[in-house]
């Protein structure tokens, strides 16, 4: 099992702050497909994706116990 | 008020915790950034500002380019808070206080720290204006493999 | 505590009128410069400053200093405070608060004006040391003529 | 006359901190040279004059009722 927390934009997309999902060794890129699979509102579009508070690549693997943020473009300061 | 050197709080700021922090004799030059909530941006008025992070990566982000800093830039001191929550006009949304021996440095490393915020910390602005709101967020691509941590 | 914009002070220099006098809602960004009293200098302990003005000229060129800010960076708003008198370590000597719509202008603003006060303004610092002491200057040559005034 | 006004190393240079001078219609070179001529200890390296606080050159003409200052290298900030 995984986590994924959705923030901001992407919270509004998807219509919720977090979701455990049932699979693990996917990849980033599988990760955001099923998404927007999921999500027809969901638009991966400068998305990226932290695992356990750190960026992560679109071929790095999410394994079981991962937690998953999807991070749309940031807009601090 | 200040828990940390690097935080994300809910409370208004405060300047001087700051300064105080990052003050020390060997010091001779502060640097002190304040962003603050603006009403009128291209004639647009907003109303106030609600601001959101994933706050224990935000704070790790922002430790990080506190990091940065210190090896940039040898021999300054940082403290970096970014508020959360409803910002209204003139509110302080984000300090970056830089001590060093000169002040060279202290400007150089500040405007630095606010340029990789934008860049890598995860918060986000939704602008609420009269007629509507939105989040605010540059529209980049998903980077391509090795540009994520850089 | 702050009675002008552009001043030369004996007292203690507190940080937050400066802010609030150049704080307004068309500006999203706030630089806030503080040189202070550095106890070590390549190794030599300073035990205390001393610092004179001519005080309604440097006033006058603060203000001049800061009407060249604000043709070169339009929509920013200056505020330049120096202390005069004895000064202790980590004491605020000068304090130079700028606010700007938009972040650059407040950084370049700011560290023109602490480049142009060591240029013009005519303030001398004396550095006391355990070991004697030292009126503090460029030992510049007279400038040629049309040099002056730049 | 005119009054002349020492600042920082200038007035250690000249042991005090003002004067009135009989004079006037005197160029800022020739006002340096009375007060070089005058204190030997006083040395015009980098000296600046500043007439009714403003920075005047070398050839500028020192009236009667001005306000001279003797700046030296400013160090402030």
């Amino acid at each position: 099992m995984i986590k994924v927390i959705y923030f901001a934009v992407a919270r509004e997309m998807v219509g919720k702050g977090e979701e455990t999902l049932k699979v693990e060794n996917l990849t980033v890129k599988q990760l955001l497909e099923w998404i927007g699979s999921s999500y027809p509102a969901f638009d991966q579009t400068g998305m990226q994706v932290a695992i356990n508070e750190e960026y992560a690549m679109l071929d790095d693997t999410v394994k079981a116990g991962d937690v998953c943020a999807i991070i749309p473009p940031v807009s601090g300061g | 008020m200040m828990k940390k050197p690097f935080e994300i709080v809910t409370e208004p700021i405060e300047i001087q915790p700051y300064i105080d922090y990052v003050l020390h004799p060997y010091q001779g030059a502060v640097t002190v950034f304040t962003g603050h909530v603006r009403e009128w941006t291209h004639g647009v008025r907003t109303l106030y500002l609600s601001y959101e992070a994933y706050v224990p990566m935000a704070e790790k982000k922002l430790a990080e380019i506190g990091a940065e800093m210190e090896e940039k830039w040898p021999g300054i001191k940082v403290a970096i808070v970014h508020r959360i929550g409803e910002l209204h006009i003139s509110d302080i949304a984000v300090l970056i206080a830089v001590s060093s021996p000169h002040r060279k440095a202290a400007y150089e490393a500040n405007e630095y720290a606010i340029d990789r915020i934008k860049e890598v910390v995860p918060i986000w602005k939704k602008e609420i204006w009269e007629t509507g709101e939105q989040w605010i967020g540059a529209q980049k691509k998903y980077p391509e493999q090795g540009e994520v941590n850089k």
